[in-house]
């Protein structure tokens, strides 16, 4: 079976929704398990000085301290969480009191991802590839319960819950949340920061199903995994 | 002084091209074209106006490169310098005003 | 094509004052300065195709245009919608009437109550229930106060289109006023599923009436505030006025209703034409413009806020006394206070929880003025509880659909302001 | 209690259209003030046409173009449905008419723009082909979505797509 690394890395957009039509499993494989395979191919997790070697934590502090106080969000609004986003940014709850001003709408100047809304089928390979257009390290925090898990749109068109999708760190439920809800799960985004944890950290690579073609297996023929460092 | 401000600069760029995680993927090298797969490559051939009025935009951006330095050491320099500055933008007022009479300005 | 009807006349006698005959352009005017824009189009030269598309900050959520592009001028656009489409319909056909309530005001999420009201509207209307006098007045309360927080998104989301910041915090700082009122009176801030077939869910709280009346009296001074700052800005003044002109017959003819349709000169509003609620026991104008083009769209709007206001105000002021909620059993749910009381109307809740209100046989076409245009709602019922087919004809679903009408033959900053002036959002568009 | 009347000036458009296709108009009925004509899907393009031009009508406006699934007709079990909007009377008036599985029905883009999108969200939630439409295409799902979504017998969760299988957890 093809190995699919998470997130889809270079996926095009019908494998992902051909990976969507069974429902995508990735459990999150415990911190430091797993073969995280050579240096180059790694999805973030260990900062790595060019032999590899994993940065010291003191170094990771401090470059986690200096990140944490501008989390630049991606301007990408979906429903009508977007609306109550929008509304943090406003005047009353302003967010930009937080280091949070500048939306950015393009993924090459953005920290990470709010995904608020519900993602359909439609969508779901556009989200997963500005995920990836988002330069490392990146953090992704699922606004309403519809990003969360699909909420009462239990149709065919909607994806269950955008962490099938994208792999994402902090989870603020609501329908939509309050601005101060997202407030907090902004804050609880810069503890990760600090702490430069990511939700791709402790994801093993996850073996695809069977319905992806050898040749469209997107991972390109792996060496054998090296006992790399897991995070 | 030359040495440590270029080493300065080039140790910048360095440093963080080890030390940031990267992640490669094709995904991220593509162009951005709003989250959808790009159509054409991104060296599409566009309209020559653009060319015109980005040409044009360098071309009078320079012209304040120059008066900046000018108007600070105005005083040193005495008036001799302040009609040299007139003759230095009168030439350039007559290249803006023949391209404007050209019509690169307007988009017809 | 018959003749089209003679708006002047209808508008002078809705009571909006009709500007002399001189100052409106004609739709002969308004079409030739059209065509004028369009033939720029023709000049042939390689196309390069960009994608406008679904994250991006000019497209009100996820719309995506594919525009073909002269230089700067767009040659033709390729809408495509669908991004957010999440199968209301579908979902509506596997609930009663009372639970379709919360659906509904996810679709336009910016004035939730407004689609809720339409929705209750077209079921009473099936149902033949009848609603008490002080249930349509809260009804009407809300649904301006909808309105008003549409129009003002509307404005600071429009006015950041095209290239200021500041503006956006000004006006959701008024949004946030009309915001409170309505999570007092409904407890929600956008979704508020606050209507009932019958009635409306709960009685104005107290205190609800000093507050509204204060936001009531200070928001006409915040429009004339807003209009200060744009209607003389000189860059906006340039980049709306003659814009993006849509005349009365494209109006007719892609189903552009609402605020672009009032600016065309049609003095065509549902809660003057089919009125509802207590829209018949209040005296309101109707916002008329004869531009067409964008300048006149934010006209419009800013007129609605203050009709808006003065809506509210004649509503507060003769609130009549009396049940909110229909006490009729077969349609309406009870008071919680009694269900707690009395056996009967523990009864009632229970066939209504469970079972729904039974609908009669037939099918209805209820429309009304939602703050973006005119929706419909029809409702084919079999009889029983769950209805057999349910479309929420919502008007952003057409205003997406004329963008490329509106758009090709003007510069990609036109198709910003246009985009935004005819106020698509695309939970109501993809339903 | 609220009466729902026909206006004076829907009658005058009904006796016009009375006039004009007599028992081409297979059906008449009265809801709620609202008047719905059954029309063959032969006639569906001309009764429109009437409906545009003619000046008692004057229908200038299609409100909206849906498509309905019955069932338990089983001859012809699908339905598109027209509601047009009067602005000069300010009247209202709703054309029906009933296809068989896969029959074509012509297209009203010529008449009314508008409905290029209506007609083809139809199409792909019900599966009414529309003969001579310009861009006939999926318009809300995918474009390699299979099936017609609001057809009584397409499952609410969807065939394909969109589901987090809780049954392949710990299998793959």
């Amino acid at each position: 079976m093809g190995v699919i690394d998470r997130p889809f890395r270079g996926a095009t957009d019908s494998q992902v929704r051909s990976l969507l039509a069974g429902g995508v499993q990735f459990d999150r494989g415990g911190v430091g398990g797993g073969d995280s395979g050579p240096a180059e191919e790694t999805l973030g997790g260990a900062v790595r000085l060019p032999g590899g070697i994993a940065m010291p934590v003191q170094i990771e502090r401090v470059l986690g301290f200096g990140r944490s106080f501008s989390f630049w969000p991606l301007l990408f609004g979906l429903a009508c969480c977007a609306i109550e986003m929008m509304a943090l940014g406003g005047s009353r709850f302003d967010m930009s009191r937080f280091g949070m001003e500048a939306m950015r709408a393009s993924p090459r100047q953005a920290d990470g991802m709010i995904v608020a809304g519900w993602c359909s089928v439609k969508m779901a390979p556009r989200v997963v590839r500005l995920y990836e257009q988002i330069p490392d390290p990146k953090w992704v925090l699922a606004m309403g319960s519809c990003a969360i898990s699909g909420n009462i749109w239990d149709t065919y068109n909607i994806v269950q819950g955008v962490d099938s999708l994208i792999p994402v760190d902090v989870y603020v439920p609501g329908c939509p949340p309050r601005p101060e809800a997202l407030w907090q799960g902004l804050e609880m985004i810069r503890e990760r920061i600090k702490q430069s944890r990511h939700a791709y950290d402790g994801l093993r690579r996850i073996p695809a199903r069977e319905t992806l073609t050898a040749g469209e297996a997107a991972a390109p023929a792996k060496p054998a995994a090296q006992a790399g460092v897991g995070r | 002084m030359f040495a440590i401000g270029s080493a300065m600069a080039i140790a910048f760029v360095t440093i963080s091209h080890f030390l940031a995680p990267t992640s490669k993927n094709p995904n991220k090298g593509q162009p951005y074209e709003c989250g959808v797969v790009p159509k054409s490559d991104a060296r599409a051939p566009f309209n020559v106006h653009y060319y015109l009025v980005a040409v044009l935009f360098v071309l009078f951006d320079l012209e304040a490169v120059f008066i900046y330095p000018w108007a600070i050491s105005l005083r040193s320099l005495g008036t001799a310098a302040l009609f040299e500055m007139f003759v230095f933008i009168a030439v350039l007022l007559v290249g803006y005003i023949y391209a404007w009479k050209k019509g690169v300005f307007e988009w017809e | 094509m018959s003749d089209p009807v003679d708006h002047v006349a209808r508008t002078a006698e809705r009571g909006a004052p009709a500007p002399e005959a001189g100052a409106r352009p004609t739709l002969a005017e308004l079409k030739e300065r059209k065509a004028r824009s369009r033939q720029r189009v023709e000049r042939g030269g390689e196309v390069m195709t960009v994608s406008m598309g679904p994250q991006h900050p000019s497209m009100h959520g996820v719309y995506r245009a594919e525009l073909d592009l002269d230089g700067e001028l767009i040659v033709t656009v390729r809408p495509e919608i669908g991004n957010l489409h999440r199968g209301v319909e579908k979902l509506a056909e596997a609930r009663t009437y009372h639970q379709i309530i919360p659906l509904t005001d996810r679709l336009d999420y910016i004035s939730g109550f407004a689609m809720n009201h339409g929705f209750c509207e077209a079921v009473e209307k099936l149902m033949e229930a009848e609603v008490p006098p002080r249930g349509r007045y809260i009804r009407t309360i809300a649904s301006e106060l909808c309105r008003i927080a549409n129009h003002i998104l509307w404005l600071g989301v429009h006015i950041m289109d095209l290239g200021t910041q500041t503006f956006f915090c000004i006006c959701f700082r008024d949004r946030e006023y009309v915001l409170d009122l309505l999570e007092m009176l409904t407890g929600a801030r956008l979704t508020h599923s606050f209507a009932r077939i019958g009635g409306v869910a709960k009685d104005l709280p107290d205190g609800f009436d000093h507050r509204c009346r204060k936001v009531i009296d200070f928001l006409p001074r915040r429009v004339a505030e807003y209009e200060r700052i744009v209607k003389h800005n000189r860059i906006y003044y340039k980049r709306a006025k003659g814009v993006g002109i849509f005349t009365s017959e494209d109006c007719y003819a892609w189903r552009v209703t609402g605020p672009p349709l009032r600016s065309a000169g049609v003095a065509r509003d549902l809660r003057k034409d089919e009125p509802y609620a207590a829209y018949d026991e209040v005296e309101f104008d109707v916002a008329v413009e004869y531009n067409a083009d964008v300048y006149d769209r934010f006209l419009v709007r800013m007129k609605e806020i203050r009709e808006s206001c003065k809506i509210i105000r004649q509503c507060l002021d003769n609130l009549p006394d009396g049940p909110f909620l229909a006490p009729d059993f077969a349609h309406a749910m009870p008071l919680k206070k009694n269900v707690l009381r009395n056996p009967s109307a523990m009864i009632q809740d229970f066939v209504h929880v469970f079972r729904g209100p039974q609908a009669p046989k037939g099918e209805v076409y209820r429309a009304i003025e939602v703050p973006k245009g005119e929706m419909g709602v029809y409702i084919r019922s079999e009889g029983g509880a769950k209805p057999a087919r349910v479309r929420f004809t919502t008007p952003s679903f057409y205003h997406g659909q004329v963008v490329p009408a509106m758009v090709e033959g003007e510069m990609i900053a036109d198709m910003v302001a246009i985009f935004a002036s005819i106020d698509v959002v695309l939970g109501d568009c993809d339903r | 209690m609220k009466v729902w009347s026909t206006p004076p000036t829907l009658e005058a458009a009904a006796a016009a259209l009375e006039r004009r296709f007599g028992d081409r108009v297979l059906e008449r009925l009265e809801f709620r003030g609202e008047l719905t004509c059954v029309v063959a899907p032969a006639d569906w393009v001309e009764l429109l046409c009437f409906c545009k031009d003619a000046p008692e009508l004057a229908f200038d406006q299609l409100e909206c173009l849906l498509g309905d699934h019955l069932p338990e007709r089983v001859a012809t079990p699908f339905e598109v449905v027209a509601h047009l909007l009067s602005h000069a009377h300010g009247h209202r008036l709703r054309v029906k008419t009933s296809l068989a599985e896969g029959q074509a029905l012509e297209t009203i883009t010529g008449l009314w723009p508008s409905a290029g999108f209506d007609e083809r969200e139809t199409w792909e939630m019900f599966g009414v082909v529309f003969a001579g439409h310009p861009d006939l295409r999926r318009l809300l799902t995918t474009d390699d979505f299979e099936g017609f979504p609001l057809r009584k017998d397409f499952p609410l969760q969807g065939t394909v797509g969109g589901r987090i299988r809780t049954d392949l957890r710990g299998r793959i």
